[in-house]
């Protein structure tokens, strides 16, 4: 298996992110060709393509579609997950900077088979020009009839979409956060099943809501346009179709990659030129959530659902982060925690305390100040986080220092017991403390 | 429902905020947006009389719009330099480069790490993965990404920001207002 | 009664030996001072105390001269004779008696009352009270014998005194 | 929320039977099966809680296999109790190792940052952070890294002080200020470690609610700035008692040390006020009571006061009334229990034949009760507190609702919330913009001064207008169609919108029928209500404490009234006046009358817990006791008689008003067989049809209702 380019086939046809060259590319054929089926087909289509969410759980689309009301005067909303904040992750990014065409199609096909007539695309703040990017395509998208009222002169089908932005917060790209942060408030989870409802029967504004990821929306007019079972003869039996990976790190060609689910991990890494600056040392293979996996277990990983889990790390969101032997894991997991510490909304007490209780004792062991306690301490910090938390941050949180600490368990140990890193020459940067709490008011 | 505050909305930015409004079945929603909104027309950040007109013009507590624009780390809440230059400094960039930058970015401003320099113009602080990762190191100013930066052409990008025009917390957050406004021409068929 | 000579010897005899005895130790004490007397000449001398003696309380105070008492009122929780009042107020920094948010306005305790078991140092958190050896304790009308902050509180160590 | 469907689970073992939907950690509790909590309350929203973790329990629901075999699935994660609905098989573990772990877990991770300064902290000894330490806790902690800080004591407002250090952002005081109180001035600012509560641009908390964020501070972060360090819990001893601060008659709790109340917290009554309280009435009664109090009867002398014995105070008192006889009069307060009124009216009626008393010190006439009671039903309070939340609409008419009834507030607030009732509004022009109804009212319409009337009439008339078919007589529909066009169209509009959909709940305030249109204003309601079919649930809220009481005692029912009274001390035609537990000076409408009348009357006689401006104008000064002191009745503004128990004696030889006026009974003559406040309350129950129902029993709930009176045709 090699780069499959279904999404990415034509990012870089000069003019793409505009309405003409998409659609002479083919583009809006998918919208068509819904608009030509009942919607329950459209759904059974998505279902025979097997499409699981590209936002790192990999659920099924089709149930989340088929679970909205189908009659009843209800509004419902469609949000698009645009809140791309993984670290090691830029698929959505580009999607939203070279097609966004395909996004506000796959939205509007799935707007047609979820009778849902407002949608929102909540992109993250900092994409500033990927959020300007979609703005052009929107607007093109109302003039050609493809969105608002009629839609292609069907009268039972209106759909109006809008853009919102975030301002600042990996926490909004958790559904319910995001849910939260769209009605305007702190960007904090809310109660999902078996506390509260499901979004799909009552999200935004106490409506039935469907939720997905950039990526997944983007698939959709392909699987419209050339058929679920096309889409499924793709990938893995319980995988199917292609997905795109964020090379990034020690790699000559870092990037985006599409290739088909099932993939050979090593094979993704020699598709982005090969490690550079020294031998390979560990892949984080879906974002910074998921756990490390070190060179040695990398060997015939294959790169989907099953095949990441059977290796014991995930799929996540395709944030696939190279590292070469020069990188010090211990300052490494670090930064992670100081990245989740920073971002942790403050909800909950494991995720709020156990988050920068794991980055402060991981600074005083790059300070050279650790105890041989300390490991374990952070061992335990994890699992008191682990599945307790109020949203998934907080296990995301857990996961990548608990596998670094069993994986690279020796390195935290020399750390502790020279009170310097592993690595010749490396020193860790004692001033930085990450971006640290959010400026405000001191009273 | 809009109070009339003493507010320093423009005529423009009143209008961009009532159609904000009327994407929202519930006014409440366009408080993200309208706090974007005041972050322009108040110059680049949000004191506290920009949240209270917020609140004022959405029929909000104040302690609410506060509360969320403290939660959100692109709100200014405290006046910064003119150039925010946010080194990325999280997994892939820390790993390839982005303290070097940072180094280089401190001995030419002047400055450490979070402080803003004399002037006014600029202030330097590290930023979570701004997701542009095939390019790291990245560097956020303002609206735009600087990508591929490094020790060594570190000084051509601030002399390069010197004379530019936007990358402004002020231009940034018009750059993302004009995004959520739908375009003129589009507006015919909104609802 | 029987023979006068004998019961004169076993009338006096007793007598004279028991004060003979009695006139030993006398001496021993008053001439001698032998160590092995129990009796000390109280109150011109006083017996050393045990180390763990408890007896007459006593607010203690830190290095730099204030008052270790927070005016928790602990020790009055803990008390079983219920003999301690507490009443706490807030230190401000031109009235300031103890480290801290809070000092002890009114600390008093009801010798009477007190049954001396301790529990009060025990409960202290900031070891303020503790019992000391002061054990002459008798006074002659019953208000007296109400303590007050001032009578119980050590005091204030003398400008550059060592500790 | 609840299905009134009833469904089978399981806790640790006790099959249990609850209602579809209900909370698992309420059905645990009702098993008596422990699970500790600080973010949850039962009466604030779910929306931002369930955060703090602690309610963690193992759960498993009933799977069907698709061999229709019926599999135990456990859920992989532990869930929290306190958010959990209950549901058909589901079965919960709230021992077991794993979460045995869980709760040390997140008590430690609440505990780093947490400042160990329990023993200066005013939440010691009652704080739930510190019960559940000992309870679940490790004995020590892991933590070496340095203290989140935070100046200590940040004072929030005049009454709450914060202490940013010991919060563990439970949410429990936003939510409260969000979801029951609707002023929303508490939100969390900044985020993840550094989240911390505050209000808007660090402003003063104000609200008249605040106090009870103290109370459900699971923590000692928010503190009460009267109560700061003058007691430890176990200083303190507590008593059931009624808050005499407005006439909602709160159930509280009475803390107290020597013979000083030093603070008041809620006590539950879902009648009334659930659990809130007001800070009026928080830390209001126990600055009403304290201070300089009257210990001994004075007798003046010249210029001065001298102190007396009882025995000759009453002398005094005694031979004056006697001497006044049926010309004597008696003002009482409004604080007065229903046993003092009804020994009062007994001293009057039966010791001295007098007619002469009142209580009131307003501008409401009796002419205008009664003749709401003709128009509306002898019942002021048709509808009481509780009954507002099944009104599909609330008008309120001529109140600051949330200042004068605070807790008719809340429960009309509530009502709202759960989306049980339209609140409507007709507010004068020249009260504040945003009135505390206001915020959450479905429509507010403004009116001008004295526009009340005509209000209500364009009201009536867009109701007309509104419902064609609705049954009117062409007097009424001539009368409606009179008015000048209201001034405020759309909300007028909106309100008639609320108004025709079926017969609703009018709260009217004292000021409506107390000004110079008060016959307009009735007649503008009496249309109104009948065209809305609501004439049965007008009610007239009365204001001062036991007003109510001295209402159905018939304390002012008679002339001259209050105004006759103090013209009758005035002019001689009143030789001996007895007021008791009432200030005329400051609190009639008229100051300057009532000085006048003081300053003219031949024989005072004042009883009170101070020296009040009054009291420095009597001939004699009698010291009574406040509610802390004594036991009693108070009946609220919906009619409830509630029971208030004595906490702590007296002050010197201070005596109830009921006893006093025993003993000048004695003493003219005539004793009484009161031995005690409940024979005088079986005196009353005997003899005051509207007390009829009262019993022991009843007060030592939720309190008793007075029996309305029935109408004689």
């Amino acid at each position: 298996m090699a780069e499959l380019q279904v999404l990415l086939q034509h990012r870089n046809v000069p003019g793409i992110d505009g309405i003409d060259v998409y659609e002479s590319h083919g583009g809006y054929a998918g919208l068509r060709a819904a608009l030509g089926k009942e919607r329950q087909a459209v759904i059974d289509e998505v279902k025979a393509s097997g499409l699981r969410g590209r936002g790192g759980a990999g659920f099924p689309t089709w149930i989340k579609w088929n679970g909205l009301p189908k009659s009843g005067s209800a509004q419902h909303y469609l949000l698009c997950n645009a809140d791309e904040g993984e670290p090691g992750t830029f698929k959505d990014r580009e999607l939203l900077l070279k097609l966004p065409h395909m996004v506000v199609e796959g939205m509007a096909i799935a707007a047609y088979a979820t009778r849902s007539a407002n949608g929102f695309v909540y992109v993250r703040g900092e994409f500033v020009e990927s959020a300007t990017q979609l703005r052009k395509a929107i607007d093109q998208a109302y003039r050609r009839g493809y969105l608002g009222r009629n839609i292609l002169g069907r009268s039972d089908f209106c759909f109006d979409l809008h853009i919102h932005t975030g301002a600042g917060s990996y926490e909004c790209g958790e559904e319910t956060a995001l849910m939260s942060s769209l009605m305007g408030e702190r960007g904090q989870p809310r109660l999902k099943p078996p506390h509260g409802p499901l979004p799909v029967v009552s999200g935004v504004w106490g409506s039935p809501t469907l939720i997905n990821n950039v990526e997944t929306y983007a698939c959709v007019p392909h699987i419209l346009t050339h058929g679920g079972a096309w889409y499924a003869a793709m990938g893995t039996q319980r995988s199917p179709g292609t997905k795109i990976f964020s090379v990034s790190g020690h790699v000559a060609r870092p990037g985006n990659y599409e290739i088909e689910l099932g993939t050979p991990l090593t094979e993704l890494i020699e598709l982005a030129g090969g490690v550079v600056g020294g031998a390979l040392k560990a892949v984080i293979p879906g974002g910074s959530s998921v756990p490390i996996l070190p060179a040695e277990k990398c060997a015939g990983v294959t790169l989907d659902y099953e095949g990441c889990q059977a290796a014991g790390t995930m799929l996540g969101s395709g944030g696939f982060m190279v590292f070469n032997d020069k990188t010090d894991i211990v300052a490494l997991m670090r930064r992670t925690a100081q990245f989740y510490a920073h971002e942790s909304c403050g909800k909950c007490t494991p995720c709020r305390e156990g988050t920068r209780w794991i980055s402060r004792v991981l600074d005083r062991i790059t300070a050279g100040a650790g105890r041989m306690e300390d490991i374990d301490l952070l061992l335990s910090i994890c699992d008191q986080i682990d599945g307790r938390s109020y949203c998934p941050l907080g296990d995301a949180a857990s996961w990548p220092i608990r596998a670094g600490i069993r994986n690279f368990r020796h390195e935290f140990e020399h750390w502790v017991r020279h009170g310097s890193s592993p690595i010749p020459g490396f020193v860790p940067p004692v001033r930085s403390h990450g971006p640290g709490p959010v400026p405000g008011r001191q009273e | 429902m809009v109070a009339a505050s003493a507010g320093r909305f423009s005529e423009a930015g009143q209008a961009q905020l009532a159609e904000i409004v009327s994407h929202y079945p519930d006014p409440g929603g366009a408080i993200l947006p309208a706090l974007w909104l005041a972050q322009r027309e108040y110059g680049g950040w949000l004191p506290a009389d920009a949240i209270a007109e917020v609140a004022a013009r959405l029929g909000r507590p104040a302690s609410e719009i506060q509360g969320v624009a403290t939660f959100y780390t692109m709100y200014n809440t405290q006046q910064r330099g003119r150039r925010h230059i946010e080194v990325c400094t999280c997994l892939t960039c820390g790993c390839l480069g982005a303290y070097e930058v940072i180094d280089r970015l401190e001995q030419i401003l002047g400055i450490h790490l979070g402080q803003t320099t004399a002037d006014g113009e600029f202030t330097l602080t590290e930023a979570e993965c701004l997701n542009y990762c095939e390019a790291a190191t990245v560097v956020q100013v303002g609206e735009r990404y600087f990508g591929g930066v490094n020790a060594e052409n570190a000084a051509d990008l601030v002399a390069r920001l010197r004379g530019s025009e936007g990358c402004t917390p002020e231009s940034l957050s018009n750059a993302i207002v004009e995004a959520i406004v739908p375009g003129r021409n589009a507006g015919a068929t909104h609802g | 009664m029987g023979n006068p000579v004998t019961a004169t010897r076993e009338t006096w005899g007793p007598i004279a030996q028991g004060m003979a005895l009695t006139l030993k130790h006398f001496t021993q004490m008053i001439v001698a001072r032998d160590k092995t007397s129990v009796t000390v000449q109280y109150p011109e001398e006083r017996r050393e105390q045990y180390p763990r003696t408890r007896w007459r309380h006593a607010l203690t105070r830190h290095e730099d001269g204030l008052e270790k008492c927070i005016g928790c009122s602990l020790c009055a929780g803990a008390c079983p004779a219920r003999c301690i009042y507490v009443e706490a107020a807030e230190n401000s920094d031109e009235r300031r008696f103890s480290p801290g948010e809070r000092f002890a306005a009114r600390y008093e305790i009801n010798m009477l009352r007190c049954i001396f078991c301790g529990y009060c140092q025990e409960a202290c958190p900031t070891g303020a009270i503790t019992l000391r050896k002061d054990f002459e304790l008798a006074d002659h009308h019953r208000a007296d014998f109400l303590y007050t902050k001032q009578m119980l509180l050590e005091p204030t160590p003398a400008p550059g005194a060592a500790g | 929320m609840n299905d009134s469907k009833l469904v089978n689970v399981t806790i640790n073992g006790v099959p249990l039977q609850v209602p579809k939907g209900e909370r698992i950690i309420e059905s645990a509790r009702r098993a008596g099966i422990d699970i500790p909590y600080f973010c949850y309350h039962p009466r604030l929203s779910m929306e931002n809680g369930a955060n703090c973790r602690m309610c963690l329990v193992e759960m498993a629901m009933p799977r069907t296999g698709p061999d229709g075999t019926v599999t135990l699935a456990k859920h992989p994660k532990p869930q929290t109790a306190c958010s959990l609905p209950a549901d058909e098989g589901m079965v919960v573990e709230t021992e077991t190792e794993a979460i045995v772990k869980a709760r040390r877990g997140v008590l430690e991770f609440l505990l780093i940052n947490h400042p160990l300064d329990c023993p200066v902290c005013d939440r010691g000894g009652e704080c739930p952070l510190q019960n559940n330490t000992l309870h679940y806790g490790a004995g020590a902690s892991r933590y070496i890294e340095a203290k989140r800080h935070y100046p200590k004591a940040y004072p929030l407002s005049e009454h709450v002080v914060l202490d940013r250090e010991r919060c563990i952002q439970c949410a429990r005081c936003t939510r409260f200020t969000q979801d029951i109180s609707g002023d929303a001035q508490l939100d969390f600012l900044k985020r993840g470690a550094d989240t911390q509560i505050g209000t808007f641009n660090a402003a003063a908390f104000s609200s008249l609610f605040s106090g009870n964020t103290i109370e459900i501070c699971p923590v000692g972060a928010l503190t009460s700035r009267d109560y700061r360090f003058r007691a430890r819990p176990w200083d303190l001893a507590t008593q059931k008692s009624i808050c005499t601060e407005c006439s909602n008659g709160c159930s509280i709790k009475l803390d107290h040390r020597d013979g000083l109340v030093l603070r008041v917290n809620g006590r539950v009554n879902e009648a009334v006020n659930e659990e809130w309280t007001c800070d009026r009435g928080k830390f209001g009664l126990p600055a009403s009571i304290s201070g300089e109090r009257l210990t001994a009867p004075l007798l003046r002398d010249g210029d001065r006061f001298r102190e007396v014995t009882w025995d000759v105070a009453l002398g005094v008192v005694a031979e004056k009334l006697q001497a006044a006889g049926k010309q004597a009069a008696v003002l009482a307060g409004s604080k007065l229990a229903n046993e003092d009124l009804y020994a009062l009216q007994a001293l009057c009626r039966g010791g001295l034949g007098s007619v002469r008393y009142d209580y009131r010190m307003g501008t409401q006439s009796s002419e205008a009760r009664d003749a709401a009671a003709m128009l509306f039903g002898p019942n002021p309070a048709p509808t009481g507190i509780a009954g507002l939340e099944a009104s599909p609409w609330t008008l309120v008419v001529g109140s600051d609702l949330a200042v004068e009834h605070p807790i008719v507030f809340l429960r009309l607030r509530k009502s709202w919330r759960f989306g049980k009732s339209k609140a409507l509004e007709m507010v004068s022009s020249s009260a504040p913009a945003n009135t505390h109804v206001g915020a959450f009212a479905w429509s507010s319409v403004r009116y001008a001064d004295r526009g009340l009337p005509e209000s209500l009439r364009s009201a009536c008339s867009l109701l007309l207008a509104e419902m064609p078919g609705l049954t009117a007589t062409p007097e009424i529909r001539a009368w409606a169609a009179t008015g000048t066009p209201p001034a405020d169209d759309t909300a007028s509009r909106r309100m008639a919108t609320a108004l025709s959909t079926g017969p609703g709940t009018i709260l009217v305030g004292e000021g409506a029928l107390s000004g110079p249109d008060w016959r307009e204003v009735l007649v503008a309601l009496g249309h109104l209500a009948g065209l809305t079919g609501s004439t049965g649930s007008v009610n007239r809220l009365v204001s001062g404490c036991n007003d109510r009481g001295a209402e159905a005692l018939g304390f002012g029912d008679w002339q001259p009234g209050t105004a006759g009274i103090l013209a009758g001390a005035a002019s001689g035609a009143t030789p001996a006046l007895w007021i008791a537990g009432a200030d005329p000076v400051t609190q009639y409408h008229d100051p300057q009358v009532a000085i006048a009348a003081l300053e003219q009357a031949s024989f005072v006689v004042v009883s009170d817990i101070k020296l009040t401006a009054t009291a420095r104008m009597a001939d004699v000064v009698l010291p009574s006791c406040s509610v802390a002191e004594r036991d009693g009745t108070l009946t609220n503004v919906e009619g409830r008689v509630q029971r208030f128990w004595k906490a702590f004696e007296p002050r010197g030889s201070a005596s109830p008003d009921w006893l006093i006026a025993a003993r000048l009974l004695q003493r003219l003559g005539k004793p009484s067989v009161w031995f005690g406040w409940q024979d005088v309350l079986a005196d009353m129950r005997s003899h005051v049809a509207a007390f009829g129902g009262v019993s022991l029993d009843a007060l030592e709930k939720d309190g008793a209702m007075l029996v309305a009176p029935q109408v004689v045709d």
